[in-house]
């Protein structure tokens, strides 16, 4: 019986991922990427992803862009918020190391500066593909 | 915008400033002024010859000197140049006249620690409120790089 | 009635990008609004000292993910004349183009983005999707949808072939209905109107005392274009109208957008048709001979300028970018004084802000 | 014993718990759906709802410093126990289980309850998004409620009966009320979107300006909750406005169907939610005192002149 059940909530877990999205000090070229993934060409409804404007619905958090000195406490908060279980998603080169802006003196590197980070997904800006296929990546690992 | 009616403006309210005038690319005018007369020749640019559009000041770190750029524009660039003594680095803020400076007095204030007397809310603009104060250290300074 | 603080941002749904606005409201009124950015600074201009003049369009392409060739274009153009280096036609032409195509995107981003802030969701699933078209240009171009490293130091680094000129002619076509369709729904659409009209308000004087650029003052009466006034690149070459309006407020805004969305286009079509013959790109030196350069684009958000100075060595001394949305900025505790907490989202949106751009 | 058992068939399996569980689900994916493709987009599965209760009721259950912890837990279920009491009495195709004279006002007012619970969870959840999003749902419910009620008890005085039941049998005999009293169902349309808090009138939990208004603290199974009463309210009102302006389950003069009656309820009631979703995608959501003026300007006394000439009809 409990088998049965810890199947039919990891069933639903990898239908039904919410994310939130937070650019933590990006260019805004993943950021725009990430909001493409809602509209009609990518349209990431169709496998169950929703994204959703309160840290407390949400499953996985998108980060985008390296982490500045104003946001780092902000990224732990939001994780702090977020129900369990959760997971991190580091979009984009400058979120997965701190990329082309890692010397800049308000900069403190990637995601995982901050934050576990569970996938990461690199490309200057990612494409939308990408993320996809990140956000699948992470899902048939979750347990 | 008249450049050279108002260059002779200018001349004729400094008597006994050289203003170097000299043509930068891509079509802007640069003039150099003292730092106690800058104030006034904006006052007189936008006054006399409605020159309200400030598009940007520049400032930098050239070692014993800090340059302000006043980048104007009007269909032509007209830039007021004027150095700053790095130990004393002081000038009158044109808020008063043109309130569109305010954040790109911030600005330079936050990074060359430039203070701008006059302005009516000079916080920080760009960095963390938990920026290190003691002793001030400004990102774009040149002192830093050797000090790193 | 009793004060209340909202905090909005740095992370909140109507905002892509962090920034933080402490908005005091009694009821539904704001009475009070303070502003704080710098949550996305990462100290670029600084960057800019430690890379190569090569290495430096990589970056400048970075300040700004929506208007990123604009901001290379910039940059390029000015260390070009301080190279005193010509670039071929073609390859001012195919810069151009790059420019137009990306201001028709980022317009089209934001007209959804409004619209996604207004709850009029359908409107922001259709400009996107039609926003792919460019994109798919853009990428055919340059394999990339949103940076799109065309620019290099001396002219263009990608050509368009005369069959590329034939499909994109033709998605530009499609692409124009698309748009000629927004056009009507914005002049039309009565709960569109009854949100947008006569919210955030700007005198054309507020603007100049503001020194306010782009659509935001165009929007307000004030006829300034650089692509017009002082033109770079090849627009002196091109037949094109600056869209101005009178109503000062975000429903003019969009018209003014939307039209200048529908110029471009035209602009695309005459650059395709008149691209001439010859290189793309001079060669340029490594190293920049000293000197100084203060150099104007028109982005899509307004008067864009970069100033580079050189001395002698491969690195720039000094890169300032002074972007279009650090103007507006400045205007909106003015735009959100009074009004309903609802349409502050109206008025950020409105002013189409670039915080990327603003915090550097 | 088979009394017992054939109520509590009723109770749980149809048109009890087990069937509105199913019906909100399917008509959130309806919903979606058609938004979806609307906006040319494909849409989630048709097991999207059921994955999303089902993850939602997995997870962590967080409240906020400061948030009432017992209060936020028994606001979800009291709506939830509201809106499906409120079922019982609204039939579905056949006459309803506990129907009797009057239950028309029950349903209604146990429709109103969710709309003061989600205002209560507002102010109690500790998040000034929350406080706001209630402040306007409470606003809200001033403004679309009275026209609600005069536009549903339109067709009850015509039908001098003030019981769901009554009023789908007498439509059997005679006209639709959308045809009699066609400002009526639009009142009551209107009215429902705002009750729903959907898309244009979406303003209490308006994303792009207060996150999820009161809903924005609550996670996991209070969410799940929350999002099963409005969608099990969707379910009953659009229910009800089929029963009380389309004649239920009947398709005209005295045709006895049977049990194909719930079927044609169905398709009524499907047409009712594709109108909701086609609204919703076609307007931008109005401010909070845009739609007061509406309400009180425009649609309370369209609702009054509508009273009055139903009362004079009547007399």
């Amino acid at each position: 019986m409990g088998n049965i059940i810890h199947r039919i909530v990891r069933w639903a877990r990898r239908r039904s991922p919410w994310v939130l999205h937070f650019n933590s000090g990006g260019c805004n070229g993943c950021d725009i990427e990430i909001v493409d993934l809602l509209t009609p060409r990518y349209d990431v409804e169709r496998v169950g992803i929703l994204k959703e404007a309160s840290p407390r619905h949400a499953d996985i958090l998108l980060c985008t862009g390296p982490v500045t000195r104003q946001t780092r406490d902000r990224l732990r908060r939001i994780y702090e918020q977020m129900p369990a279980p959760k997971w991190v998603v580091a979009v984009g080169t400058c979120s997965c190391s701190g990329g082309i802006f890692r010397d800049g003196y308000n900069v403190l590197g990637g995601i995982d500066q901050v934050l576990p980070v569970d996938m990461y997904v690199p490309g200057c800006p990612c494409r939308p593909e990408a993320v996809i296929e990140g956000l699948v990546q992470l899902l048939e690992q979750v347990e | 915008m008249k450049l050279d009616a108002l260059l002779e403006a200018l001349q004729e309210a400094f008597p006994f400033k050289e203003l170097n005038p000299r043509p930068v690319p891509v079509g802007e005018t640069f003039i150099t002024l003292p730092p106690d007369c800058l104030h006034r020749a904006v006052g007189l640019l936008v006054e006399r010859f409605d020159l309200r559009h400030l598009s940007a000041i520049t400032g930098e770190d050239v070692g014993d000197e800090i340059v302000l750029l006043y980048h104007f524009w009007d269909n032509q660039g007209l830039t007021l140049r004027t150095a700053l003594r790095r130990a004393e680095a002081r000038i009158a803020t044109v808020t008063d006249l043109i309130p569109g400076a305010a954040l790109y007095e911030r600005e330079v204030s936050e990074m060359l620690g430039v203070t701008f007397e006059g302005h009516p809310g000079p916080q920080v603009l760009l960095l963390p409120d938990d920026w290190d104060d003691e002793p001030p250290s400004y990102p774009l300074r040149q002192r830093q790089e050797e000090d790193s | 009635m009793s004060r209340m603080t909202i905090p909005i941002g740095p992370q909140h749904p109507a905002l892509k990008e962090p920034v933080a606005f402490l908005l005091t409201v009694e009821g539904e009124r704001i009475v009070e609004s303070a502003l704080r950015i710098g949550y996305v600074h990462r100290g670029i201009e600084r960057i800019f000292q430690r890379r190569t003049y090569v290495q430096s369009v990589h970056l400048a392409e970075r300040v700004c993910g929506i208007c990123s060739h604009v901001h290379s274009t910039a940059y390029c153009q000015g260390v070009e004349a301080l190279l005193g280096l010509e670039v071929p036609p073609r390859g001012l032409y195919v810069r151009t183009l790059l420019c137009e195509l990306e201001r028709v995107h980022s317009h089209l981003l934001w007209l959804g983005v409004l619209a996604s802030n207004l709850g009029f969701e359908t409107i922001f699933m259709y400009t996107w999707r039609d926003r792919e078209i460019v994109l798919d240009i853009m990428e055919e171009l340059s394999g990339g949808r949103v940076a799109h490293a065309v620019n290099v130091i001396g002219g263009v680094r990608v050509d368009v072939a005369p069959d590329q000129v034939r499909s994109i002619l033709a998605q530009l076509d499609e692409l124009g209905r698309q748009v000629e369709a927004f056009v009507g729904v914005i002049e039309h659409e009565r709960t569109f109107q009854a949100r947008t009209r006569g919210v955030g308000y700007l005198s054309a004087d507020e603007i100049r005392r503001y020194c306010v650029v782009g659509p935001v003052a165009r929007a307000s009466g004030v006829d300034v274009d650089l692509r017009r006034d002082a033109p770079y690149a090849v627009y002196d070459r091109l037949d094109f109208r600056v869209v101005v309006a009178h109503e000062g407020d975000v429903w003019a805004r969009t018209m003014v957008r939307i039209l200048e969305t529908v110029e471009s286009l035209s602009l695309c079509r005459q650059l395709l048709v008149g691209l001439p013959d010859g290189p793309l790109v001079s060669r340029a030196p490594r190293r920049v001979p000293s000197g100084e350069v203060v150099s104007r684009c028109e982005a899509p958000r307004g008067e864009l300028l970069y100033y580079v100075r050189s001395d002698g060595s491969d690195r720039p001394a000094r890169v300032k970018v002074r972007t279009p949305t650090l103007t507006t900025l400045i205007t909106l505790p003015k735009q959100l004084q009074d009004v309903n907490t609802a349409d502050a989202f109206t008025v950020l949106s409105g002013v189409d802000l670039c915080i990327a751009c603003a915090d550097r | 014993m088979r009394d017992l058992l054939s109520a509590l068939f009723a109770l749980f399996i149809f048109p009890g718990f087990g069937f509105l569980f199913a019906c909100a689900l399917a008509f959130q994916w309806i919903d979606r759906q058609v938004t979806a493709r609307l906006q040319g987009r494909v849409g989630p599965p048709w097991f999207q709802p059921l994955a999303d209760f089902i993850k939602l009721m997995a997870k962590e259950d967080v409240l906020p410093h400061g948030a009432h912890s017992w209060a936020c837990a028994a606001l979800p279920m009291v709506s939830l126990a509201a809106v499906l009491t409120a079922a019982m009495y609204v039939p579905v195709g056949r006459r309803a289980a506990s129907a009797f004279e009057g239950d028309l006002i029950v349903v209604l007012f146990l429709l109103s309850l969710p709309a003061l619970a989600y205002f209560l969870a507002g102010w109690l959840s500790a998040s000034v998004f929350s406080v706001v999003g209630g402040n306007r749902a409470l606003l809200q419910y001033f403004s679309y409620e009275v026209p609600f009620l005069m536009a549903l008890g339109g067709p009850a005085i015509l039908c001098s009966s003030w019981s769901v039941s009554s009023i789908v049998v007498q439509q059997s005999e005679a006209m639709w009320m959308v045809f009699v009293q066609p400002v009526g169902f639009l009142l009551a349309f209107v009215g429902l979107i705002g009750k729903l808090k959907r898309s244009p009138f979406d303003i209490p939990k308006a994303k792009s300006e207060i996150v999820a208004g009161p809903l924005t603290e609550f996670s996991g199974r209070k969410l799940a909750l929350w999002h099963l009463v409005i969608h099990v309210q969707t379910v009953v009102g659009v229910f009800l406005l089929t029963d009380v302006f389309l004649g239920g389950g009947g398709i005209g003069i005295g045709i006895e169907l049977g049990f194909l009656s719930v079927l044609v309820f169905g398709a009524k009631a499907l047409l009712i939610l594709l109108a909701l979703s086609i609204a919703g995608a076609l307007y931008t959501r109005l401010r909070i005192d845009q739609l007061v003026s509406l309400g009180w300007r425009v649609l309370a006394p369209l609702a009054l002149a509508q009273m009055l000439v139903t009362i004079w009809m009547g007399a």
